[in-house]
């Protein structure tokens, strides 16, 4: 967490839908916290599991993952394969502890302005609920 | 040297006395037997055969710090070792383990973090009464109650413990606790002879090592290992729980915008041990790494240092998931000589 | 990445749209202690001349070789600078940008957090910007040709389109003649113009077109390749009949000792044909062919003493040792226009299609009132008794459309105005009939449709609102079981004929088509697009276009629009006479690929395929992309135990350090 | 930096200048570099035949053959082929840029003991490097010397390192220069063939002279062979090994080849020895 | 299990010109060791042993074999690999011919229907392992332990290996040679070591794992010993990029035994060898076992089932869940 005990959350977004439906929010002047940052991917099929996993030991304190709607994918099937892959990983980041909270998906369409800041509004909150990931940090051991 | 008597029930309060220092006992957690430090009011537990991970991480840790800095920097920090440490419990292989390591620790260049690690560590042994099945200590130059490496040797002996000191280290850690401990009379020193003795015969496993080291050399291109290695798994396993076993990797870890430059015990059983950034590996594969195990302890090291680099602890026969055996391998050795 | 990275940051105000939230000296000031950067700056407008000047001039003068442009989304300016950098020498992907427009100033109010997250998403580009790679945006010929699959309308105005615009085209159609479904129409509605009048014209262009080369009773075996580069392997079936010796003077048909005994497939089998055959009078090309399943000497081996149509035939066409042919050739690129198959009414036994021949089906309709078809035009209609006049009609719509039973929950989207017009051609033959329509909904949504519909109406055709739960023979007649939505009550309705106006399908043998075009099924079966609104006539392999019934249910003006427009997306490369295919194509490891073929299951491009390659003396398979087909989106590394296949610029050593730099200012 | 008696921690060095001897996805670079630290230049005494582990803060180390001679200069040079990561970050490397330099390791060619000696010098590719300081060294002190025949190969000519100062010794006619290439190619017009070849047109006799070698394993292996059947005996030819390392000082064991750390045995080793190594030409 | 038959079998196997050995089981060192068996030869094959004790996974061999550079022009050995194997380490074979790391035609899979095997840590505690050979013998409702001439009869449930109570699977489901009849299947226990983590909340999840993963020492055993894990360069020893830093402390062993988890997700054929191996008895068994139990239930699919089948990981369903999408 940062000094101001705000969550750090990293999200990945999908170049077509979920970037596009974030830049529409901006494009409305639409307000929402400053907690997300976003790495944009061309599609939330690139998203490796992994990378959730990552931002966590990283310093995030939670991780979104966001795309088109289903059916709706610009590479057709990227977000199905994500839905599963990514549905997998919570599962079992959930076996292993991780707080549900700390990730989330959302599918968020370019004309859903509104619906991206309900999505990091959620996100933000739920992280924030989850508290500070220190436990996982990759930090360095003492000497 | 002195040699005292410590009652069993006075141990907790003995165990008290050593404070200012770090304590590494062995002590069982999560249903594990393992060397720890030992947090107030925790009790080691000292009746066991060994630990599954030897106390090498003491002197020798997983992962150590060498040095840190900042990236784009060009100053570092070096870690302040100074903490003191009494590794209480410790065997009689593993603490000689220890003495086969300083060798190369201290081979030209002295390894500051172990060389300091060593001089702050006091080894308080525990002589073993019931050895453990793959124990081969004699046949290595050891013994149920060798005192190289140990600063103080405690023998069990029923009631007591019989607390003998080997160095100085031991024999100020002896006149610390002095009000605690009794004199020993020559019945105590019998009955240690008797309960090493007895231990010694409890040992069933052994080898004798003489021929192995210059025969090694002429059993190169041997099949038996291709036999031996066969099943092998690449693991790690048998190096990181050998007490002798000392080679690590260096690497430069960042997070953000520190960087700290580490070392991590290192296996010569994993394949990227040996290979170069071209794809070249000069042991490709699970044999060269197998013949190479063995050689380094019982050949190489002779050489170079004139000691095998094995005390007997038993730890890669037991906990090998495929059952490769040292005692055997050597077997096979000396009968292909 | 030999070289050293050396950054320039470039830090837009956007007038006052990002410098009124962010404190862009703050950010320029905290980017310049960022590692491998160089240079950072303001400026008002960076996507200016005077913007992209200043960066230009930074990479000429201090060496810079990646750029960080912090401004809008890249999604609006990405482009922009892309250009910028390579004028100034530098590979148009040494760019990162960074957002902090769309999704920091406009969204942020306090200058505090805006400027935090801000100096976030630059470092995150700094960091990426420092790895990425140079790549080169290929471009490869394209074949000057195109391939039509089905000579239906859609076919044959896509292949008329192609032609006309100079370009050599391939029509390729499964049955002797070109005309698909609109052949088999007798009046197209609204206008009620005779389909075979409109239809027929287009049908001899497509056939004396100089530029279209059509292949009839041929199918498509093999395609390969990729846009611009498709190799193409066609079956020519073997017709038994030279095709050039043959006049088409039908004497042959005539003398055939099957003849008038085959169904005919024209007449939704409600006529009949020799086994040498017309497919109908106007088929084009006008040249027999021989149905070798019917064919006494082809399927028996013996037809009398010898076959009766090549001893008529003058011209000597005949030809039983004739075999199939296999043509080959290139284009750049394909339209497929496989048409639709109307929905199979056995499929909705309570009408009781196969049991009484006076249930019929819409397209059986056509040909009954067509004055080409089996009974002249007649309506006439056996009960299963006589064969009679009907008087009393019922037409039954959405049959096999928006019906989850048979897995169809489409609307098929011609019923409603087929099934109008037919009742207006019964009307118009059988003045007197009472007619009927049970229908749910009526939807008459093109141009001239709702007034059509109101016409019809308005000539005594009944519109009941209900669906028809089964259909009884009692004693002559037909009985239509049904509820009266509308009033609630239950109906009897005693008919001597029930017209069902059934829905379209997709081809059964589409699959075909699927497999040899890589192209996938939407959830109706049909064909999927590229995209639903903006892509209607793409798919996602590149350079394969849809017209027509195969990609969904259309009537004749939305088939011919949308031939139309997939001849003019399919002229885009050929005209160009080149391809571009995208850098940002993912890449293999193949030292580290383990061959499972993981990608290449999960590629909705087929861009990936296994290949064995000599490891150190030993044969492996791994994998291998076809940069052609694949679009970098990357679904298979993220699938890549092994990380080896990745997509560039987005490789996980790309991303990773995005991550770490997100997580480190706290 | 060095602060205390810590092997571990290197000094800090400044990149004078750097070139690139060759080219292509493996290139060489040559980096001239400088010791920061006074006290440390001036202690700084390497052999011929040293390497020192140098590197980049943040990324790592790796041992390099120090291929300049201690009579050149106040300065250490160093080719290196762009391999692996720590390799490519120093390639990143332009003049004044830091790197970090440790050592000097490892034995050294026995130049006192070769005085009067004809040396020869046998070398292919990168495997140049280590011998240039002995090419310099005698060249220096080319009076105590028997003489100096230089054999080096690589497989274009744009794969040839220190081209410019062959050029030089080439003219000299007390140097004995000899170059060669794997095949013909376009303006060459010296030696094309290779360099086990080469050594055998040369005949070079054995009679007191060392031959030193390093190069590819497998013109290592032809050499030793051709030198051999010329007549040398193990004790006159000299190689160097490389193998993986981390620490440089004999302790990380990665470079153990048989029983030998390479880093403080090596890297020069006599045929003789080498042969007791089983691993060395593994 | 018939030893006879087994040996001739193998003898026969063995002697053939297409093959190039067996990998089998026989008598370890001492006590109840059992270790793995490459025979070559009809006097190799009298080694072999089939037995309650060959507990281990024997397909991980299949590609842990390295392929060395061969000399120019030397033609690789193809001659099939003979591999013994139970039901679930069939699963893995099927498993490796779904992706491709093992060839139909390279493999001859000997099928040895398994009643269920002793968890040796059990066996040890209770009857502790002497340096004499011991054998274990399977017996109508549970195991005879025969240790240094003494026989002592133990039920079934009393030392069944976890991975066996929970066994679906004891008949192998690929062979070319089936040893024996098949076994009679058994009702598959519930899952009480993920239910223990399962039924704790978050923080005690975390809590739990994080102790154990606080004891892995990387030794990379689970790795070695998976048959699933078989990449040449797996992606946790890389350093460019980095996703598991070497450095061994809880935060890079959680990320190593997560990435492991995710990557055998739909892969894992509940073998155990992961949990066997472990030197440090971390349960790694229910981290595998639970994502076995999720892809099952959620996602109806179980791996090493079918050759034909799509791989889990790289396919998909339309109608997959996603119920945790906001």
């Amino acid at each position: 967490m940062s000094a101001n005990n705000e969550p750090n959350i990293v999200a990945f977004l999908c170049n077509w839908c979920s970037y596009a439906g974030a830049d529409l929010a901006g494009t409305s002047r639409v307000h929402y916290p400053s907690n997300v940052q976003v790495i944009r991917v061309m599609c939330t099929g690139r998203v490796n599991p992994l990378y959730v996993m990552n931002a966590l030991q990283q310093g995030a304190d939670g991780v979104l993952v966001s795309g088109c709607h289903p059916g709706d994918c610009h590479y057709m099937e990227g977000n199905y394969y994500a839905r599963r892959r990514l549905g997998m990983l919570k599962d079992l980041m959930e076996f292993v502890g991780v707080d549900p909270r700390r990730f989330h998906m959302s599918w968020v369409s370019a004309s859903e302005g509104h619906k991206w800041k309900e999505v990091v509004e959620k996100t933000v909150e739920d992280a924030r609920e989850a508290g500070s990931f220190e436990g996982f940090r990759r930090r360095q051991i003492d000497w | 040297m002195s040699a005292m008597l410590l009652n069993k029930e006075k141990w907790p309060d003995f165990v008290g006395k050593l404070t200012g220092k770090q304590l590494w006992a062995p002590q069982i957690k999560d249903e594990q037997l393992r060397f720890a430090p030992v947090a107030e009011g925790e009790e080691p537990a000292l009746d066991y055969k060994n630990t599954r991970v030897p106390p090498k991480n003491v002197v020798f840790p997983q992962t150590e710090t060498l040095f840190r800095f900042q990236v784009d920097g060009e100053e570092v920090d070096e870690p302040k070792l100074d903490e003191e440490v009494v590794l209480l419990g410790v065997r009689p292989c593993d603490a000689r383990s220890m003495v086969i390591v300083d060798k190369l620790f201290s081979w030209d260049y002295d390894d500051p973090y172990y060389a300091r690690r060593r001089e702050l560590v006091t080894m308080v042994g525990l002589a073993c009464s019931e050895p453990g099945l793959n124990c081969f200590c004699p046949s290595v130059g050891g013994g149920p109650a060798s005192t190289e490496g140990l600063d103080l040797l405690m023998v069990d002996l029923g009631e007591n413990y019989l607390l003998e000191a080997i160095t100085e280290k031991g024999e100020a850690l002896i006149n610390e606790t002095k009000e605690l401990l009794e004199e020993t009379r020559d019945a105590n020193l019998e009955q240690k002879e008797k309960v090493i003795n007895e231990a010694a015969q409890k040992i069933k496993r052994s080898i004798d090592p003489e021929g192995i080291p210059v025969g090694l050399p002429g059993l190169w291109e041997d099949s038996l290992w291709q036999r031996v290695s066969a099943s092998c798994l690449g693991c790690g396993t048998c190096t990181f729980l050998c007490p002798t076993c000392h080679c690590f990797d260096i690497q430069d870890e960042t997070e953000g915008f520190e960087s700290r430059r580490c070392r991590t015990w290192d296996s010569c059983m994993f394949e990227e041990y040996t290979l170069h950034t071209s794809g070249h590996n000069p042991r490709p594969s699970r044999l060269e790494r197998t013949r190479n195990r063995i050689n380094h302890k019982y050949n190489y090291y002779v050489d170079k240092f004139d000691v095998i680099a094995c005390v007997g602890c038993g730890r890669c026969i037991n906990l090998c998931p495929v059952n490769i055996d040292i005692v055997e391998i050597l077997k096979q050795v000396k009968e292909a000589l | 990445m030999t070289d050293k990275p050396k950054v320039g940051v470039y830090i837009c105000h956007c007038g006052i749209n990002i410098s009124s939230t962010v404190d862009v000296e703050a950010v320029e000031e905290f980017a310049l202690k960022l590692p491998s950067v160089k240079v950072a700056r303001t400026y008002s407008y960076m996507c200016s001349d005077p913007g992209q000047a200043l960066i230009k001039e930074d990479i000429k003068e201090q060496g810079l070789n990646r750029i960080v442009v912090a401004s809008c989304s890249p999604r609006m300016h990405e482009p922009t600078f892309r250009k910028a950098i390579q004028e100034a020498g530098l590979n148009p992907y040494f760019l990162e940008m960074a957002n902090i427009r769309e999704q920091c100033s406009w969204v942020h109010e306090e200058t505090e957090e805006a400027t935090a997250k801000a100096k976030k998403l630059i470092t995150a580009s700094v960091a990426k910007v420092r790895l990425l790679e140079a790549l080169e945006a290929k471009e490869v010929d394209a074949e000057p040709a195109a391939l039509v699959i089905g000579a239906g309308i859609a076919g044959i105005q896509a292949a008329l389109d192609i032609a006309d615009a100079g370009f050599k085209t391939y029509l390729v159609e499964k049955t002797p003649s070109v005309g698909g479904r609109m052949a088999q129409l007798d009046k197209t509605f609204p206008t009620l113009d005779c389909s075979a009048c409109i239809l027929t014209p287009k049908m001899v262009d497509c056939a004396s077109h100089p530029n279209i080369e059509l292949l009839s009773y041929s199918e498509v075996e093999e395609i390969g390749g990729y846009i611009g580069n498709f190799d193409v392997k066609v079956r020519k079936k073997a017709r038994y009949v030279d095709f050039d010796k043959c006049t088409g003077c039908g004497e042959c048909a005539a003398e055939c000792r099957v003849a008038n005994r085959i169904p005919n497939e024209f007449d939704q089998g409600m006529g009949k044909r020799s086994a040498i055959y017309l497919p109908f009078p106007q088929a084009v090309p006008a040249k027999y062919t021989i149905d070798p399943e019917n064919c006494l000497y082809l399927s028996k081996g013996k037809c009398g003493k010898s076959p009766k149509c090549q001893d008529v035939c003058g011209a000597e066409a005949i030809n039983f040792e004739q075999e199939d042919e296999i043509v080959e050739f290139k284009v750049g690129a394909i339209i497929v226009a496989t048409g639709f198959d109307p929905f199979d009414a056995s499929r909705k036994p309570e009408y009781g299609y196969d049991d009484y021949p006076n249930v019929i089906t819409g397209m059986e309709m056509e040909r009954l009132v067509s004055a080409s078809g089996p009974t002249g035009g007649k309506v006439m209609i056996s009960n299963g008794e006589e064969e009679i006049e009907p008087k009393e009609i019922a037409f039954i719509k959405c049959v096999g459309s928006r019906d989850e039973s048979v897995g169809n929950e489409y609307c098929s989207r011609v019923c409603c105005m087929y099934t109008a017009k037919q009742a207006h051609l019964i009307r118009d033959k059988l003045p007197d009939a009472n007619i009927r329509i049970y229908y749910m909904d009526v939807r008459a949504f093109g141009k001239g449709y709702e007034e059509f519909y109101d016409r019809v109406r308005r000539e005594n055709v009944r519109y009941i609102r209900g669906n028809p739960s089964e259909i009884f023979k009692r004693g002559n007649k037909l009985v239509v079981k049904a509820e009266n939505t509308l009033t609630s009550t239950p109906v009897e309705d005693e008919v001597d004929m029930v017209v069902l106006g059934v829905g379209l399908e997709p081809r059964a043998e589409m699959r075909k088509v699927m497999d040899l075009l890589r192209l996938s099924q939407s959830p109706d079966k049909f064909f999927l697009e590229a995209h639903p609104k903006l892509r209607p006539v793409d798919t996602a392999t590149d350079g394969v276009f849809l017209a027509g019934c195969c990609q969904g249910p259309k009537d004749i003006p939305d088939t011919v629009a949308q031939a139309k427009g997939a001849a003019s997306s399919a002229l885009i490369p050929l005209a160009r006479g080149k391809v571009t295919i995208d850098a940002q194509v993912a890449e293999v490891n193949e030292a580290t690929c383990r061959g499972c073929g993981f990608c290449v299951e999960i590629c909705p491009y087929t861009a990936i395929e296994m290949t064995t390659v000599n490891r150190f003396g030993h044969e492996v398979e791994v994998a291998r992309v076809n940069e052609a087909l694949c679009k970098g989106c990357g679904s298979c590394s993220a699938a890549c135990l092994s990380d080896s296949i990745q997509p560039k610029s987005f490789r996980d050593r790309q991303i990773l350090p995005q991550i770490a730099a997100l997580g480190v200012l706290k | 930096m060095k602060t205390n008696e810590n092997p571990y921690i290197p000094y800090n060095a400044t990149v004078e200048d750097t070139w690139f001897e060759t080219g292509g996805e493996r290139a060489i670079k040559t980096f001239k570099v400088v010791l920061e630290d006074d006290e440390a230049r001036q202690n700084w005494n390497h052999r011929p035949g040293q390497c020192a582990m140098i590197g980049v803060l943040g990324v790592g180390e790796s041992m390099i053959s120090i291929s300049c001679s201690p009579t050149e200069g106040d300065f250490l040079r160093f080719s290196v082929m762009r391999m692996g990561k720590v390799t490519q970050a120093l390639h990143q490397l332009e003049a004044g840029d830091k790197m970090t330099v440790r050592g000097p390791y490892g034995n050294s060619f026995p130049l006192e003991e070769w005085k009067g000696k004809q040396i020869l010098t046998i070398g292919g590719g990168i495997g140049q490097a280590p011998m240039r300081p002995i090419v310099e060294y005698v060249k220096a002190n080319y009076d105590q010397y028997g003489g100096l025949t230089m054999i080096y190969g690589a497989r274009t000519s744009g794969d040839l390192c220190f081209k410019n100062e062959f050029e030089e010794m080439r003219k000299n006619e007390e140097l004995s220069c000899h170059l060669t290439i794997d095949v013909e190619e376009e303006g060459w017009d010296l030696n094309v063939g290779f360099v086990p070849s080469m050594l055998m047109d040369l005949n070079p006799s054995p009679e007191n002279t060392i031959a030193i070698t390093c190069g590819p394993p497998i013109m290592i292996r032809f050499v030793l062979e051709n030198l051999k059947k010329l007549g040398f005996e193990d004790d006159q030819i000299y190689t160097t090994l490389e193998n993986r390392m981390k620490c440089g000082i004999g302790k990380c064991g990665r470079c153990n080849a048989g029983g030998m750390y390479v880093c403080k045995d090596g890297p020069v080793f006599d045929y003789a020895t080498l042969k007791a190594i089983p691993e060395a030409f593994a | 299990m018939d030893l006879e038959k087994l040996r001739e079998t193998a003898a026969e196997v063995v002697a053939r010109e297409d093959v190039k050995y067996l990998i089998g089981w026989k008598n370890g060192s001492y006590g109840y060791r059992v270790a793995p068996a490459f025979i070559e030869d009809a006097e190799g094959a009298a080694e072999l042993i089939f037995s309650p004790l060959c507990i281990s996974n024997l397909s991980t061999y299949l590609t842990l074999v390295e392929k060395l550079p061969l000399p120019r022009g030397q033609e690789p050995d193809t001659r099939k690999i003979a591999l013994m194997v139970k039901g679930c380490d069939s699963r893995a074979v099927t498993q490796l011919l779904v992706e491709k790391g093992i060839e139909r035609d390279g493999v001859v899979v000997i099928g040895c229907p398994c009643p269920g095997m002793i968890d040796y840590d059990l066996l040890a505690e209770k009857y502790p392992e002497t340096e004499g050979l011991s054998e274990v013998k399977w017996t109508d409702d549970g195991f005879l332990v025969i240790r240094d001439g003494e026989e002592t009869n133990v039920t079934r449930d009393e030392l069944l290996a976890e991975k066996c109570r929970l066994c679906r699977y004891p008949n192998p489901l690929i062979s070319d040679i089936m040893l024996g009849e098949p076994v009679e299947t058994w009702e598959p226990a519930e899952d009480k070591g993920v239910e223990e983590v399962d039924k704790k909340d978050v923080n005690g999840r975390w809590a739990y794992w994080e102790e154990q993963f606080s004891n892995c020492i990387r030794c990379y055993s689970c790795r070695n010993v998976c048959p699933l894990c078989y990449c040449q360069d797996c992606i946790l020893d890389r350093l460019n990029p980095t996703w598991v830093n070497r450095a061994v402390n809880f935060s890079e062993n959680t990320a190593f035994n997560i990435a492991r988890a995710f990557h055998l997700a739909g892969r894992c054929i509940e073998c155990g060898e992961c949990e066997r191996v472990c030197p440090a008895n971390i349960p790694l068994g229910r981290l595998n076992r639970k994502m076995a139990r999720e892809v099952r239930d959620k996602y109806g699919f179980e791996p090493g089932l079918d050759p034909e089948a799509e791989p889990f990981q790289a396919s998909y369903k339309p109608d997959d869940p996603e119920d945790f999408i906001l």
